[in-house]
């Protein structure tokens, strides 16, 4: 396995990415998209972490087991996140405390 | 006994020499000595919690302090026997040796995760000793972060601060496994205990976080009167069970599945034959790691937990019943035209097989919906997860002490004794815990210090079982600690058994084999190697003959 | 008839045969593969047992048909156990609508039972016999569970937030409950016997023994003294429904979605008025959590509740907004 | 050669074969270290996402109180240290041997002042009688304003507490649950930061040494893998904290 040396001009692009996403999730916050405020301030944050993960982290170039490993995280967080959320998203109503209305509300 | 081995060689054997050393095989020794510390400390617990039960009014102690038994008894049992006993004693021990490796990946980690091991037990007995801990071993919030009155917080940061020693083996394992790998040692030349412990380590590196960082929650939470999980400053306490349950259920394989892995070992070895279904067994232990990680919530159908959350668990907690079916089946097909001896590791495997079938079968009764309603919390879940746990896990781990013991030592243990202390054992087992089945069907609920009297006949049957369980754990302690003196000398492969481990030294050399071994056999296969001296078996019948 | 050492205790509720039933079903399945298995390991033991010392067996690795047999067949079981079990659990979710309502409080380490009428009990439950029974369960302090053996019954009592559970008792007779979630030192002792009646007994029970205040007399009082009425007078204003005719009622709510008005809800609208709002109102009403205990909230949700009988006022008169109510 | 057999050949440990074996073998374990991490911040994440649904009001009037100032400088610096992270690393595997300490102790300095500023905030919040406890006031600052204090944003800020507490008597109790959760995250990441900062010196002491070179750089690559990961977690903090409910 020869190593794979990133450039450092590929380090300072993803820099860049990473100082808009930050200005966009700041000029984002003010702006009132109802609940999708939530779903944008997560998204830019994914698409930020999958940047430092493949080009700092190199995962990109690494091998395949080391993406299994990456993935196999994230799968499980997903796992404990979804499975949870479900139970108190489908409870009987008293227990829907959850419910959308209260995000609605402030929107 | 070959002149130097991993005991005396380079240092000998002052205190320093052990206390500073990175050789796994020493730190397995470790582990084995405080692990039984800790075994010793939850058994006394555990014969105090039989003797109170003898009598409906209670015999011995007081409420507060028979509810401080039970939780002792398990905190000590639980996060501090069971969860490191297989991996990190006979893990430890074998897991470089079987697949051809010096070491594991990190020794130094591995020192140090004996260490934190070592800390947080010393947080947890010095819980156990100021005062004790009373909140059941599973913390249920408000009752553990506001209500009680014991030690909580000593025990919940031994706890956390454990979580890391079991994070570290397990990092460990995975990543010897693989890059340290021997040449010829492909994957699916891993003996099944090498599987196992693999998928043993998922478990432990993806489940035990959660459970630090809960428990660091309700710690804080009672530190601090947060509010996480105190509904009464608006947290949630079912939250809480969520997430101790996230890994406590599959913390239950990481207890069962290296006890596994010892009888897959165990069977082929005095069966002389090849293991049947090899991949099935491999392919079963991931399945049981993962499939383990999508049923917590089985443990609390009567919470108020949705109904659909609930129908999901409950049909999940099937489906992981079935990589264990496979594991059973195999075990005993590996019998069918065999060449069977019952040398005492095997009989620990039978008893282990027979008892798990028992736990594992018992768990379908609760994973059953509209029967956990009413056999939740009572003692048929007691029976159930002692089943499993003593029957099944404990069985495993002493059984792969017996087999793994003339490595380890050099030396054999008497023989009869030690089968008569297995069979001591298996009855004794099925007198403490078959009453608690039909005790919890009546209706006895678990964590009672004192039960209506129509329930003490059973419990006395239960009570003197456990005496003769007692006696079948002090037995082994004895003979096995007599052995490494006085035992027979064993010799590098006494059974003979086709492993890697077996092909080195016993005791073995601290770099585990002198030169660097090549493996070009199949697992367990008997009839390609002349070099274990037996009769290379006559193929009398087709390799895949289903006669 | 019970002999001296029973496998299972009494049936006595709806649910009872058919959990036994359920546990016979899946014994008989595990005994047959713990027998199946045990015969097996013993006769191949013995039949295979080694001949000479350096004896070896006969190499059989592996066979796919073989395996794939025993993964389906006990999944198959395994889909029937589930599946049956499925189908008592959501009969044991599915409360009936007429039933009789219970409200159960625990405390550590005592049970309050209330009956419709007001009449409280300490331990102590009495219930008749036919009558399909609910049982309204709030905690004032940690987890409980309210478990009684003889009718197969069981679930949690989590404080923050009402759990309910229901049954039909089928025979007279006194059953033991227990709490069976830890709950703390005496969790052992927090237990009691619930009494199954005729029905012509427990008329006459409920009626013989008097005492306790009223639980709707306690509510309406309590209405007043914590200016409920203040908001929600009986006709409605322009800023606060109208409660009467709300019990059992779909609620329309500002974000379209529908619920009924149980129990829950009400505590709900109580503690936490925010968490839904009704159409066609503003979020005005302050929350009372932490201001009422939890047997006051069981007495205004009472006393809501008795609001039903009394006619449902007309609405509309055009100056209020949607009630909401469809 | 019997007796010792974990020693090391210069760079390569005894239990290895190979020096490229040692090199994946600890990026391996690093990773997987990593992994453990993601579920032990996921907890808490959890436990933060179910909070903030049951109280999403005391939430946003708890993450209002935060400096968006402070806290967007501290995400651009983290940023930029995780840049010169992997520029360290960069400099390692192409053998510029001065740079790798200059890139490294820039990193250091960098996670500094992360650390500074992450103390001003906190000892704004204790000013404020944010810290979960007895003392704990959600209208404190509303109500006890400095003359440094813009007037504007203190009214701003108190119709919004009141409105708040009109519609959730508890709101204290629900905005200290905000602060619990903040304090616990951005805790827990700061002693994160503050193990990296100590990987980082001793980082720095052995690249003087000029230990790190194209052949051997794992330590710099690895504690680059732990450094960005805390990165990523304050990624997510950052807008989960910081900006619930800005607009109104
Ligand atoms: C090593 C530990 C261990 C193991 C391996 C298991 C394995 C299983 N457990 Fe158990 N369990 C515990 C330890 C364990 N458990 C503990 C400690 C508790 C209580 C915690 C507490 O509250 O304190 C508990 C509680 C518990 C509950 C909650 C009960 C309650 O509180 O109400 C449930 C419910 O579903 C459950 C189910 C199962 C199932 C389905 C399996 C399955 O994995 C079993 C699979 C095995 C088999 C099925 C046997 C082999 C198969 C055959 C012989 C073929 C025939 C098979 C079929 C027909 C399907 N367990
Ligand atoms: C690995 C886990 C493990 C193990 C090995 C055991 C082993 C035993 N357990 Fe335990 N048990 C648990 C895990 C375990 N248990 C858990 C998790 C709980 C739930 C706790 C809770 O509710 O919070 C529990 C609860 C529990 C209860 C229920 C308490 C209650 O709900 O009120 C009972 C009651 O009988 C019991 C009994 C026993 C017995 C008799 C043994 C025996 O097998 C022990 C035998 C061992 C020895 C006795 C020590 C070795 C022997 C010697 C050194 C000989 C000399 C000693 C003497 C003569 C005393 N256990
Ligand atoms: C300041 C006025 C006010 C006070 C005082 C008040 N409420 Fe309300 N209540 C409202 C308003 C406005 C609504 C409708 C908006 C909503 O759903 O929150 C409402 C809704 C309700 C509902 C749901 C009604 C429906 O039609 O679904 C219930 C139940 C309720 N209140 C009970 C009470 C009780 C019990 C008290 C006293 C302990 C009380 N309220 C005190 C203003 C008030
Ligand atoms: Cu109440 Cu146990
Ligand atoms: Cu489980």
């Amino acid at each position: 396995m020869s190593e794979h040396i990133v450039s450092w001009k590929v380090y300072l692009v993803i820099f860049v990415l990473l100082m808009v996403g930050t200005g966009t999730t700041v000029w984002a916050a003010f702006q009132n998209f109802g609940p999708f405020n939530i779903v944008i301030a997560l998204g830019i944050a994914t698409i930020k972490a999958t940047l430092v993960v493949l080009y700092f982290m190199h995962a990109r170039y690494s091998p395949r087991r080391t993406q299994l490993v990456i993935v196999c995280s994230v799968f499980w967080l997903a796992i404990m996140l979804a499975l949870t959320l479900a139970d108190y998203q489908t409870r009987q109503p008293r227990e829907s405390r959850l419910s959308p209305s209260v995000v609605s509300y402030h929107a | 006994m070959p002149d130097t081995h991993y005991l005396n060689a380079t240092y000998g054997y002052g205190i320093r020499t052990w206390l500073l050393t990175t050789d796994h095989k020493r730190i397995a020794l470790l582990y084995l000595c405080s692990v039984t510390v800790f075994f010793f400390i939850g058994g006394v617990l555990a014969t105090m919690i039989r003797i109170h039960l003898l009598t409906p009014g209670g015999a011995l102690v007081t409420p507060e302090t028979y509810n401080k038994l039970f939780t002792m008894h398990g905190v000590a049992m639980i996060f501090f026997f069971l969860i490191p006993s297989i991996p990190a004693v006979l893990g430890n021990f074998l897991i470089p040796l079987m697949i051809g490796a010096k070491d594991l990946a990190f020794p130094k980690i591995n020192l140090l995760s004996w260490y934190i091991y070592i800390i947080g037990g010393c947080f947890v007995l010095y819980s156990f000793g100021t005062g004790g801990l009373d909140t059941g071993w599973t913390f249920y919030t408000p009752l553990s972060s506001v209500y009680s009155n014991s030690a909580v917080t000593p025990a919940v940061v031994g706890i956390f601060i454990n979580g890391f020693s079991s994070i570290l083996t397990g990092l460990n394992f995975i990543v010897t496994i693989h890059t340290m790998r021997a040449p010829g040692m492909t994957w699916f030349r891993l003996p099944l205990f090498a599987w196992a412990h693999y998928a043993t380590s998922l478990v432990m590196i993806l489940g035990t976080p959660v459970i630090a960082i809960t428990l660091l929650l309700a710690g804080l939470e009672r530190m601090f009167h947060l509010g996480f999980f105190n509904p009464a400053l608006g947290g949630d306490p079912i939250l809480f069970q969520h997430l101790f349950w996230f890994y406590s259920h599959p913390a239950v394989y990481i207890m069962v599945l290296p006890a596994m892995g010892v009888v897959s070992e165990i069977i082929p070895t005095f069966a002389r034959k090849p293991i049947f279904g090899y991949s099935f067994i491999a392919g079963s232990s991931i399945a049981i790691a993962v499939i383990g990680f999508l049923v917590w919530a089985h443990h609390m159908f009567v919470t108020g937990e949705s109904t659909y959350a609930a129908l999901t668990f409950s049909f999940l907690s099937y489906l992981v019943a079935i990589p264990s079916a496979v594991k059973v089946f195999n075990w005993t097909a590996t019998l069918y035209k065999g060449s069977i001896s019952w040398d005492p590791p095997m009989v620990y495997a039978l008893g282990f097989i027979g008892l798990f079938v028992i736990g594992g079968l018992t768990g379908l009764f609760l994973a059953c919906l509209g029967l956990d309603i009413h056999i939740h919390d009572t003692y048929f879940v007691v029976a159930h997860f002692h089943y499993i746990m003593v029957g099944g896990a404990v069985m495993g781990y002493v059984g792969g002490l017996h087999f793994w013991w003339p490595k380890i030592t050099g030396r054999l243990y008497p023989d009869s004794l030690s089968r008569f202390a297995a069979v001591i054992l298996f009855v004794g087992f099925n007198l403490t815990f078959f009453p608690q089945f039909i005790l919890g069907y009546l209706g006895m609920p678990r964590r009672y210090h004192t039960y209506p009297p129509e329930f003490q006949v059973l419990n006395v049957l239960s009570t003197a079982g456990a005496s003769i369980l007692a006696l079948g754990y002090l037995l082994p302690m004895v003979y096995l600690a007599w052995s490494m003196r006085y035992g027979k000398v064993a010799g590098p492969n006494p059974w003979p058994a086709t492993g890697l481990e077996w092909k080195t030294d016993s005791p073995p050399p601290t770099e585990n084999f002198h030169v660097t071994p090549e493996v070009t056999w199949e697992p367990y296969d008997y009839n390609s190697r002349p070099d274990l001296g037996l009769a290379a078996g006559k193929p009398l019948a087709p390799a895949h003959g289903d006669d | 008839m019970q002999s001296q050492l029973p496998l299972y205790p009494p049936e006595a509720s709806n649910f009872a045969p058919h959990v036994d039933a359920l546990m016979v079903f899946i014994t008989s399945v595990c005994v047959f593969f713990t027998a199946g298995i045990t015969i097996a390991i013993v006769y191949f033991f013995f039949k295979y047992h080694r001949k000479a010392p350096d004896a070896v067996g006969i190499p059989i690795h592996e066979d796919s048909r073989l395996e794939a047999a025993w993964m389906i067949v006990p999944l198959i079981l395994a889909m029937a156990m589930f599946g049956w079990g499925a189908v008592v659990y959501v009969d044991y979710r599915h409360t009936p609508r007429d039933t009789l309502d219970i409200y159960v409080t625990g405390k550590q380490w005592m049970w309050k039972l209330q009956q419709p009428n007001g009449l409280k009990e300490i331990n102590e439950l009495h219930v008749p016999v036919g009558r399909n029974i609910r049982l309204i369960l709030a905690s004032e302090d940690v987890i409980h569970d309210f478990f009684v053996p003889a009718f197969r019954v069981k679930m949690d009592v989590v404080p923050g937030h009402y759990n309910t559970m229901w049954f039909r008792p089928t025979k007279a007779g006194r059953y033991h409950f227990f709490c069976s979630q830890y709950c703390g030192t005496n969790h052992a002792l927090m237990g009691g016997w619930v009494t199954v009646m005729e029905p012509s007994d427990y008329a006459a029970w409920l009626s013989g023994s008097s005492g306790g205040s009223d639980q709707v007399v306690a509510g309406e009082k309590l209405f007043a003294e914590k200016a409920c009425i203040t908001c929600h007078v009986p006709n409605g204003t322009g800023r606060s429904p109208s409660l009467n005719g709300l019990y059992g009622a779909q609620v329309l709510l500002a974000d379209g979605t529908t619920v009924t008005a149980d129990e829950a809800y009400i505590r709900e609208s109580i503690l936490q008025p925010n968490a839904k709002i009704v159409a066609g109102y503003q979020p005005l009403m302050p929350t009372f959590q932490g201001q009422l205990t939890e047997e006051q909230i069981l007495a205004l949700t009472a006393y809501i509740k008795s609001l039903q009988s009394q006619p449902v006022p007309v609405k509309g008169s055009g100056i209020a907004p949607p009630t909401g109510k469809k | 050669m019997r007796e010792c057999r974990v020693h090391r050949t210069g760079d390569l440990f005894g239990q290895f074969q190979t020096l490229e074996q040692q090199k994946e073998t600890a990026a391996l374990g690093m990773w997987i270290f990593l992994a453990t991490e993601v579920l032990f911040f996921g907890g808490m994440f959890l436990t933060y996402t179910i909070n903030r649904h049951f109280y999403f009001t005391a939430f946003g009037i708890g993450s209002n109180t935060l400096d968006i100032k402070l806290g967007g400088f501290n995400t651009v610096v983290l940023i930029l240290s995780s840049l010169t992270m992997a520029m360290a690393v960069w400099s390692a595997q192409t053998g510029k041997k001065k740079l790798v300490t200059g890139f490294l102790i820039a990193t250091l300095s960098l996670g500094t002042v992360f650390l500074g500023v992450k103390v001003i905030e906190y000892k704004q919040k204790f000013d404020h009688h944010l810290i979960p406890g007895h003392g704990f006031d959600m209208t404190y600052r509303s109500s006890h304003p400095t003359p440094a204090d813009d007037p504007r944003e203190i009214a701003a800020e108190k119709e919004e507490v009141e409105k708040a507490f009109a519609s959730d008597l508890d709101t204290n109790a629900h905005a200290q649950l905000y602060f619990s959760l903040y304090f616990a995250m951005t805790g827990l990441h700061a002693l994160h930061m503050i193990v990296g900062a100590g990987l980082l010196v001793w980082l720095i002491k052995e690249s003087f040494r000029g230990r790190f070179s194209p052949q051997y750089n794992t330590p710099v690559e690895i504690v680059g893998f732990y450094w960005h990961f805390v990165d990523i977690v304050w990624i997510y903090l950052f807008p989960l904290l910081y900006l619930i409910d800005r607009h109104r």
